[in-house]
């Protein structure tokens, strides 16, 4: 392997430049920033020149020791593979390119130099999960990242909503973790290993090594995986998470750590087995619809791009679920291209609209914000799977996969999921975009500034060509052991290896157009609730999910809480301490009652003494 | 003389002399106080680095010092430092220079207030350092007091009495019980010696009756349960936290406590090897009380330090849950965690001591928004926060993973609901105080707060979360050193050997006769 | 039955119980003083028997200190009361319980 | 004779010292004769160094006046700790002086120095007449300093109280001997251990060894003999008070290990039980009562019976390291209490209440008393590093060795419940140093003026408790040297 | 049945006189206690006198010639005189007839009444000697070891006279300076 440190250099880039903002540059909003985009793009300039040196299909490992207690062994290591190669590109591309957004689209917020400081600690965070080579690094990372994307959802701490959101999204993700830990150390107790390659060896060596528990082990695992790619159950807090900078909503709760879970999955797959995965596609399956059928009813921009996502990450959970992990990782990455591309558009609108969110404001946009408006396209495009946009070909790869596993009544979600897609895409496409002014401010709309509509346009380029480029190759050489290379026409050519698949996908596409062009080309409100009735509630309402939870989860801890602290109080320390107390002071003030200060009392206390000594002696 | 007598001893001289210097020296006093405590941490820092060089004694002990006391009991002041307890003195000796330098917020009697300061910290760390029983325990009682009289004198809000006579009651109940163990102990072990070493090489070959075992074991555990707030004599601690001064609570959360787990990992464990194992159920059971129900607690709190105090509480199940699973990666777990959570705990009541100069209440529902005046220290409190619930990058963290991965081998169940206290209650609670602090509109009253300015005032939190950072980064730092001792602790527990060595014995005894 | 140790001791003994009775229900401080006589005597009249059972004369040694010590006693007991009664104007314990709990 | 002569040099300086001080007022002018004390005090000092010297008659071991009197390790332990008592006490009482009628003060030092002869004797009694009559000198003598303050009602009360009961005492005390005489036929306690034994069963013998520790426990305070305590520490003068704590309980104790370890140690064995109970009920009925108590003097009272029980623990024991373990408690229990009283005597002698109250801020009044006042408290409560904890450490230390030898489920209940009542005297020991540093009661801020010997007496004391609380060492091998003269004592 | 006879029979004087001493003592000190006619401290003082002399009746039965002599001088002649000079001097009236309580009477005689059984029960245990008395309370006898064998306590007791005349003193100078 050459050039075996750069990795370390890569990943520890950004964090050096947190660090560096945190302590020394936090007044300088221009001087951190540039740190936290030179820290980001240097490592993607690195990860350019790791994969020349090495070429891609390989595989590697490199660590430090870290701890080492008897049977416990962790270690700092990074794997080197296609996987984490590509994550990489994901990761330090796309991260880079939205720092270089940041910097227009936060140039007016004071605290700009603590954002470029979360960001590059997300980076590094991110990295880690990427590069890890063992489940405890992958977990910190995966801990880090949580606490970066609680630190960047509340950006903004002054709003309630954003204290509440991010302390929501920090919540629930723990409730995954808790369940991803618990996998870990099941898996380690089982196996006696954290790392994934000797794991992976000894499962190979002996598939039963798992034994009873291996169904419970994987979906333990999973969990992690629910929480950080907000999969149903778990999947209410990526909505509230878009009270944090559109920037971060790209990065972070778009394109790189809610696929984490995702990239988890993948990592791991060789310790799931059947049971586990066909429950995780079922999951990942009903997410995807619950998700889109909520995407139908939302309003605010970035909430609708944010269920989409939920959506999409649902379809690539359900895909890994239906053992693609190819498939499942090519639509991470080409969604990661499009719905970056997605939200930054969507951010370019909101500052365009000085911070207005509502769809309902906007209208007729194409006009004053060109770039934004054509970007925006693109990353529709690609993500309602139009060919040859990216979106098309990783759809159509989970189409086919579904197909091919034969799961019928997933692949029929999916293809309806498809169909919903375009359907609430291009409600937003639009409404915003389109039909009239609704409100002063899209009247003065304007467009962004070159900084922020750069990264736009580069990030449009790759939505319409990720479909052939050549990820699919490099995720195959992981996955698949016969793998063949394909070229760039192949892969072009590839969705008409299956046809069935992509015709369902292209005539989703077209019902969920039509329909949306039907209702919303001009409208000026929405006409769907009163067609839905009490479904168009549900869906407005998320299912009621939260209200759920509220009545459910937080009831019953807030109950419990409430039960302790009264035993706390009452019991402890009031009866019991309290009892002990007043029963000492009580006997105190009894016994000292026997002290008359009369004299004759005495003289018969002391003969009394003197008769119970006598008795105690000799009275038997 | 060894290096760890001047870093007990500097305080303690220090306190001497502030005795003499008049009150109205102000400036003198506090610089004394600070230097003191800033040459006993300096050492403490030279100790622990020059760890590895110096060179064990017979016993596996370093920097070892010994002085007869009393003979004819076989009392001798002896210190030395092995693997679990150089991170302690480390982390005892740092929290004490930060308490003496938060100590500027008190303004009255301060002279009283540094002498009894600098004694605790003399106290606590010489009780660490001891590997003497007796002096063990006589340091540590010594640390002990001031902490009722700093709590009685400079403690604040309406509850000052009551609590300062609750924990001063409830705390000796816990050491006199403690004590009554350790001097079953002694007489037990018939090696008329309270030399640590010397006792448990004595048991090695004449170890001790295990109905013997099985009734010190329990005073050893209850009356360091009771000093370590062990569910459900964990009343106390809330309640003395909420009304203590900020550097007293650091130093008591934060070291003093940190004494029943040691002891328990130094003494009971190695002595009472059976009683330790019919015992461990019941330990890792009450961890549950700790980790599960003051969490709850926890989350129902309406002060700032109650909230604290009861999460300081539940870390300590962890702990107690590392030193159940009677395991390598157990008991290294646990004396992680005892570090760090020594650091962490310092840190959180530093913080909330700031925030109560400032803003004279730590009414959770009268604070919020403090983040956007108090950067600083907000900061700080986040990451501390973060640090509570068990955030990687924080030593708080290797040490709880490693107890679950120790503890899992042991109580698997017990080690999930550890786990969901850890990751879900200790985040919920935790972000809940975030959001009501730090987070939301800065209410109008709180507009004229001012944040920590210049380096000294920001010198204690930075130092006490670089030191979280530096083992939370790097563990090995501290695991390196425990490993050796912890192995030897374990190979005493371990069923196996002891069992055979026990038969061997009887074997023996049988021949002779 | 001829009179032997146990005689004396039998009235010794009785005489100390009513000495003892007198102390516990006589009010008047004299009074009870001179209860206090009654079992000091009790106690010589035991050590006088047994002197003389026992054939040493040790006892009565005892018995001539123990009168010695009881007219002291009675020396300092009675000024005091006496020291008292200028007082208070009562000898009586109802009267003496400023002290008390 | 003059043989017999030798042994006793020490008590007839001690009687010639408190004659030349009783002459020594017609000499000296009413104004200056607190200054008398001061002679007592140089006077006991030469006696105490002497005792140190090897000069001293005391150290003299042996045995005098046919077996009646002996000079050993414990007598000799006892005759330094009584010397001590009696100088800081002196140094109370001087201070005190001006509460006194001030034309009695001379009287006042020499009964004091005849108290003192008294625990002498009592410290080298060895058969019953020497502990007869050296109890009723201590309490005959304690009578008149009981009631000294002649002009408070309070102080005559409680020599009324402490008069009756103690003659109560003696009564059964001296029956106790005639039975013990008459069914042994001996006085003297060597002999009498020879045969005790067979009188093991003996109930008429039995009931006299019981009656003679009825007067012991009322000398100590011991349940159910403790009722006389509160009253008499409250009224009598502070000084009296004072010596009353510490000298009297102290012989009351040598003579208690006399009797139970010399002369009646088969007989003893028998009883832990016994002595189980009335250890543990007089502890928790010492700090029970204690807990509710306002008043500094009667507190002191209370504690001083609680701490009767805590020494009871060593007597429980049966063991020598309990024996050795009561002197050290009693070498710290006296600079504490005396530290204790020397406060009370200062503090509360122009105010109207022993109420804790008149503590009240007492830390600005005088940094002084107010550290001595509360190392006094926290000694007693047994903190380290004070002399307090060293002696429970002891104390306990036996009782679980005991625990351990015997088996015994009482030594462990005893050994909890003297923890319990540790932990309740922390409660109103704290109090009283509450009342010292935070009371908001404080009306009267003037500083207190201290002479210089009260002064030195306070720092003696601070030093004698921190002494014996760091160095145990010096004190602890005499007390162990003091237990070996008695027998064995092993089951 | 038989103590009866031979009281009757008079075969043996000392036994009698003993009898008539111990009724006559035991029934003086019951009056000193409780007397039913008067509560006054005079009537129990003059008791006290009977009391002791018909004590000194049982020293003279048990031969201690200088004890009883001793015992009516010092007793007799001293302290009750005292008592009685003191009765007198503070003009004390009868003790008042309060209510007796029950409760306190029934509790003082249950105790001492266990105090009486316990030592009846242990007078019970006492093997009657078989040897005839032969000691003789010789005065020169009692006076050679008074003052060789127990000269310590006597000298002790010397000093304790001094403390009690002190103390007297002190207690009842007239004018407090």
């Amino acid at each position: 392997m050459k050039y075996e440190n750069l990795p370390w250099l890569i990943l520890f880039l950004p964090l050096i430049s947190a660090a560096v903002i945190t302590l020394f540059t936090l007044r300088s909003k221009t001087v951190s920033s540039l740190i936290s985009i030179g820290a980001v793009v240097a490592g993607f300039v690195m990860t350019v020149i790791f994969v020349n040196a090495n070429g891609m299909q390989f595989s590697g490992e490199t660590s430090l020791q870290w701890l080492e207690i008897g049977d416990l062994k962790a270690d700092f290591g990074l794997k080197l593979d296609a996987l984490s190669m590509m994550m990489l590109f994901v990761v330090t591309g796309v991260g880079g390119l939205i720092h270089i957004y940041s910097y227009g689209y936060m140039h007016e917020d004071r605290s700009m130099a603590r954002f470029f400081a979360c960001l590059s600690l997300f980076t590094f965070s991110m990295l880690g999960i990427v590069l890890a080579n063992n489940f405890l690094m992958m977990f910190i990372s995966w801990e880090l990242v949580g606490v970066s994307s609680y630190l960047l959802i509340g950006f903004w701490f002054e709003k309630p909503s954003a204290g509440d959101a991010a302390k929501k999204a920090f919540i629930v993700n723990r409730l995954g973790d808790f369940g991803f830990l618990f996998g870990i150390l099941m898996v380690w107790g089982l196996l006696g290993s954290l790392n994934f390659s000797a794991l992976q060896n000894s499962i190979t060596a002996n598939p039963a090594a798992l034994g009873a528990m291996a169904t419970t082990a994987g979906l333990l695992i999973f969990c992690g995986a629910m929480g950080k790619s907000a999969q149903f159950p778990l999947h209410v807090w990526l909505p509230d998470a878009m009270e944090g900078p559109t920037p971060v909503s790209a990065l972070i709760h778009a394109a790189t750590m809610v696929a984490a879970g995702v990239y988890m999955l993948c990592r791991s797959l060789f310790l799931f087995n059947a049971d586990s995965l066909h429950v995780i596609s079922y999951i990942g399956g009903f997410t995807a619809l619950i998700a889109a059928l909520m995407a139908v009813q939302q309003n605010d921009i970035k909430r609708i791009i944010a269920y989409s996502t939920l959506s999409q990450l649902g379809y690539m959970v359900m895909t890994v679920g239906l053992n693609g992990p190819t498939p499942a990782m090519f639509h991470l990455t080409t969604h990661a291209f499009f719905k970056a591309l997605l939200f930054l558009a969507a951010g370019s609108v909101i500052i365009g609209m000085h911070h207005e969110q509502d769809i309902w404001q906007m209208g007729n946009l194409r006009k004053k914000m060109p770039i934004t408006f054509l970007t925006f396209t693109i990353g529709t495009l690609a993500l309602c799977g139009v060919p040859p946009f990216s979106g098309f070909y990783s759809k159509d790869a989970i189409l086919a996969q579904a197909w091919e596993q034969k799961s019928y009544l997933l692949f029929g979600v999916a293809v309806f999921i498809a169909a919903l897609t375009t359907f609430y895409t291009f409600r937003l496409f639009f409404v915003v975009f389109f039909g009239k002014e609704k409100s002063d401010h899209a009247k003065h709309a304007h467009e962004s500034s070159l900084v922020m509509t750069l990264p736009l346009v580069i990030l449009a380029v790759f939505s319409f060509a990720g479909g052939f480029i050549g990820i699919t190759n490099n995720y195959g050489s992981q996955f698949v052991h016969e793998h063949e290379t394909f070229s760039a026409w192949q892969q072009f050519a590839e969705p008409f290896h299956n046809p069935f698949p992509m015709v369902c996908g292209l005539v989703a596409f077209a019902i969920g157009f039509f329909a949306a062009l039907s209702l919303y080309k001009n409208a000026t409100s929405d006409p769907l609730p009163k067609k839905l009735g009490g479904l168009a509630t549900l869906m407005k309402n998320k299912f009621y999910f939260d209200e759920i939870y509220e009545a459910t989860f937080i009831r019953a801890h807030d109950f419990l809480a409430a039960v302790a602290d009264w035993i706390d109080r009452w019991i402890l320390e009031g009866a019991i301490i309290g009892a002990i107390r007043g029963g000492t002071d009580l006997s105190g003030r009894a016994l000292r009652l026997a002290q008359t200060g009369n004299l004759q009392t005495y003289a018969f206390l002391f003969v009394l003494g003197v008769a119970l000594l006598l008795y105690f002696v000799l009275g038997k | 003389m060894s290096i760890l007598t001047y870093i007990a001893g500097w305080p303690l001289l220090a306190a001497l002399v502030l005795i003499v210097v008049p009150r109205n020296f102000r400036v003198i006093i506090r610089a004394i106080a600070v230097l003191a405590t800033l040459i006993s941490a300096v050492l403490a820092v030279k100790m622990f680095c020059n760890y590895g060089s110096a060179l064990p004694d017979a016993d596996g002990y370093r920097f070892v010092q010994q002085i007869p006391w009393v003979e004819s009991l076989g009392i001798s002041y002896h210190v030395g430092v092995d693997g679990l307890n150089v991170g302690l003195i480390l982390m005892g000796a740092i929290v004490a220079f930060a308490a003496a330098l938060c100590s500027f917020e008190i303004q009255t009697r301060e002279k009283e207030f540094y002498i009894l300061l600098l004694v605790m910290t003399g106290g606590i760390l010489g009780a660490f350092a001891s590997l003497d029983l007796f002096f063990f325990y006589f340091l540590h009682e010594l640390a002990l007091v001031p902490t009722f009289i700093m709590i009685g004198v400079w403690g604040r809000g309406e509850k000052k009495n009551y609590a300062t006579f609750q924990i001063t009651l409830y705390l000796s109940i816990g050491a006199l019980i403690a004590l009554i163990g350790l001097i079953a102990l002694y007489i037990q072990c018939g090696a008329n010696t309270f030399d640590i070493p010397k006792i448990i090489e004595h048991a090695k070959t004449n170890p001790l009756a295990v109905n013997a075992q099985n009734f010190i074991f329990p005073l050893l555990l209850f009356g360091f349960g009771i000093l370590v707030s062990l569910w459900p004599f964990h009343s106390w601690a809330p309640l003395g936290y909420g009304v203590a001064p900020s550097p007293t609570s650091m130093l008591h959360a934060g070291v003093l406590k940190k004494f029943g787990l040691y002891g328990l990992i130094r003494i009971a464990l190695p002595l009472m090897p059976q009683a330790a194992q019919s015992w461990a159920h019941v330990i890792a059971w009450l961890c549950v009380g700790n980790i599960l129900y003051v969490g709850w607690v926890a989350m129902r709190q309406k002060d700032l330090n109650l909230l604290i105090g009861n999460s300081s509480v539940a870390h300590m199940g962890f702990i107690f849950l590392g030193i159940a699973s009677l395991n390598l990666i157990g008991i290294t777990g646990a004396v992680l965690i005892m570090v760090a959570h020594g650091f962490l705990a310092a840190l959180t009541f530093a913080l909330s001591g700031y925030i109560y100069k400032q803003t004279g209440t730590l009414e959770i529902s009268a604070l919020g928004g403090l983040c956007r005046k108090l950067p600083f220290i907000g900061t700080a409190l986040v990451m501390a926060a973060m640090a509570g619930c068990g955030l990687p990058g924080f030593a708080n963290f290797v040490g709880e993973a490693t107890v679950f991965f120790g503890a899992w081998k042991a109580f698997p169940t017990i080690t999930v609901i550890a786990l969901w206290g850890a990751l879900v209650i200790g985040g919920i609670y935790m972000t809940r105080a975030i959001r009501n602090v730090l987070h939301g509109p800065l209410p109008e009253k709180w507009n004229s707060l001012s944040d920590a300015s210049h380096l000294w005032r920001k010198l204690p939190y930075a130092l006490l979360l670089a030191s979280l950072f530096v083992f939370g980064v790097w563990p090995r730092l501290l695991t390196e050193k425990i490993n050796p001792d912890a192995v030897k602790i374990v190979a005493q527990i371990s069923p196996a050997p002891s069992a055979d060595k026990l038969v061997a014995q009887s074997e023996n005894s049988g021949v002779r006769n | 039955m001829h009179i032997g140790i146990q005689h004396y001791l039998a009235v010794s003994m009785i005489l100390f119980c009513l000495g003892l009775l007198g102390v516990i229900m006589r009010r008047n401080l004299l009074v009870i003083y001179m209860s206090l006589e009654l079992m000091l005597n009790a106690a010589n009249l035991a050590l006088v028997a047994f002197s003389r059972f026992n054939n040493k004369l040790d006892g009565q040694v005892l018995v001539f200190f123990i009168i010695t010590v009881a007219a002291a006693e009675v020396a300092v007991g009675l000024a005091l009361i006496v020291a008292l009664y200028r007082k208070r104007q009562s000898a009586h314990v109802e009267d003496l319980t400023s002290m008390k709990l | 004779m003059n043989a017999s002569l030798n042994f006793i040099g020490l008590e007839i300086s001690v009687i010639g010292l408190g004659l030349v001080l009783m002459l020594a007022d017609f000499f000296v002018p009413a104004e200056r004769r607190r200054f008398i004390g001061y002679a007592g005090i140089a006077a006991l000092g030469v006696l105490l160094i002497m005792s140190f010297s090897g000069n001293g008659t005391c150290s003299n071991f042996g045995f005098g006046f046919n077996n009646a009197f002996v000079n050993d390790g414990l007598s000799l332990f006892f005759k330094r700790f009584f010397i001590v008592a009696a100088i800081l006490v002196l140094f109370i009482a001087a201070e005190f002086s001006d509460k006194l009628a001030a034309g009695s003060i001379a009287e006042y030092y020499s009964l004091i120095i005849f108290a003192l002869a008294g625990m002498l004797f009592a410290a080298s009694s060895n058969d019953f007449v020497m502990l007869f009559v050296a109890i009723e000198l201590i309490t005959v003598t304690f009578y008149v300093l009981v009631s000294f303050q002649r002009s408070k009602v309070a102080s005559l009360e409680a020599g009324v109280k402490y008069l009756i009961l103690g003659a109560l005492s003696s009564s059964f005390m001296v029956f106790g001997i005639a039975l013990i005489w008459g069914t042994t036929g001996t006085l003297n306690f060597t002999e009498l251990a020879a045969v005790a034994p067979q009188f093991e069963t003996s109930r008429i013998f039995l009931l006299g060894v019981l009656l003679v520790l009825v007067g012991l426990g009322f000398k100590i305070a011991a349940f159910p003999f403790q009722i006389w305590a509160p009253d008499v520490y409250q009224g009598a003068p502070t000084p009296t008070t004072a010596f009353l704590a510490i000298g009297s309980k102290a012989a009351g104790f040598v003579l208690l290990l006399r009797v139970l370890f010399t002369a009646v140690p088969s007989v003893t064995l028998h009883w832990e039980k016994l002595l189980i109970v009335i250890s543990a009920i007089t502890i928790l009925y010492g700090n029970l009562c204690a807990l509710p108590q306002r008043n500094l003097k009667r507190l002191f009272g209370y504690s001083s019976i609680s701490h009767a029980g805590y020494l009871l623990l060593g007597v429980a024991a049966l063991n020598a390291n309990g024996q050795a373990a009561i002197l050290y408690y009693l070498a710290g229990y006296l600079f504490t209490v005396l530290a204790g009283f020397l406060v009370i005597a200062l503090v509360l002698r122009h105010l109207e209440t022993d109420d804790v109250s008149g503590l009240a801020g007492l830390s600005q009044r005088s940094p002084l008393l107010a550290a001595t006042m509360t190392i006094s408290m926290v000694s007693l409560a047994g903190i380290p590093p004070l002399a307090g904890f060293f002696g429970k450490f002891l104390l306990l230390k036996s009782v679980i060795e005991a625990a351990q030898k015997s088996h015994h489920y009482g030594y462990i209940y005893l050994v909890f419940i003297a923890l319990a009542g540790v932990v309740i005297s922390l409660y109103y020991y704290f109090n009283v140093v509450r009342a010292i540093y935070w009371s908001k009661e404080a009306r009267d801020l003037s500083p207190i003026a201290l002479s210089a010997p009260a002064k030195l007496t306070a720092w003696v004391c601070i030093a004698g408790i921190f002494w014996l609380g760091l160095f145990p060492n010096t004190v602890l091998n005499l007390a162990n040297q003091a237990a070996t003269v008695f027998v064995a004592v092993t089951k | 049945m038989e103590a009866i006879n031979n009281l009757l029979s008079g075969s043996n004087v000392t036994d009698v006189l003993f009898y008539v001493f111990a009724v006559l003592t035991l029934l003086c000190a019951v009056l000193v206690v409780a007397n039913p006619f008067s509560r006054n401290p005079v009537t129990s003082a003059m008791f006290l006198v009977l009391t002791i002399i018909s004590m000194s009746g049982l020293f003279l039965l048990l031969h201690a010639f200088f004890l009883a002599a001793v015992q009516i001088l010092v007793y007799a002649g001293a302290v009750i005189v005292l008592f009685i000079f003191v009765i007198m001097l503070l003009d004390l009236k009868e003790e008042q007839r309060r209510k007796i309580k029950f409760f306190g009477l029934a509790a003082g005689l249950v105790s001492v009444g266990i105090v009486v059984s316990i030592f009846l029960k242990s007078l019970a245990s006492i093997q009657p000697n078989v040897a005839e008395p032969a000691l003789e309370g010789e005065t020169y006898a009692l006076g050679k070891l008074l003052f060789t064998h127990y000269t310590l306590p006597f000298e002790i007791v010397s000093v304790l006279l001094l403390v009690a005349m002190i103390g007297v003193i002190l207690l009842s100078k007239k004018k407090l300076e």
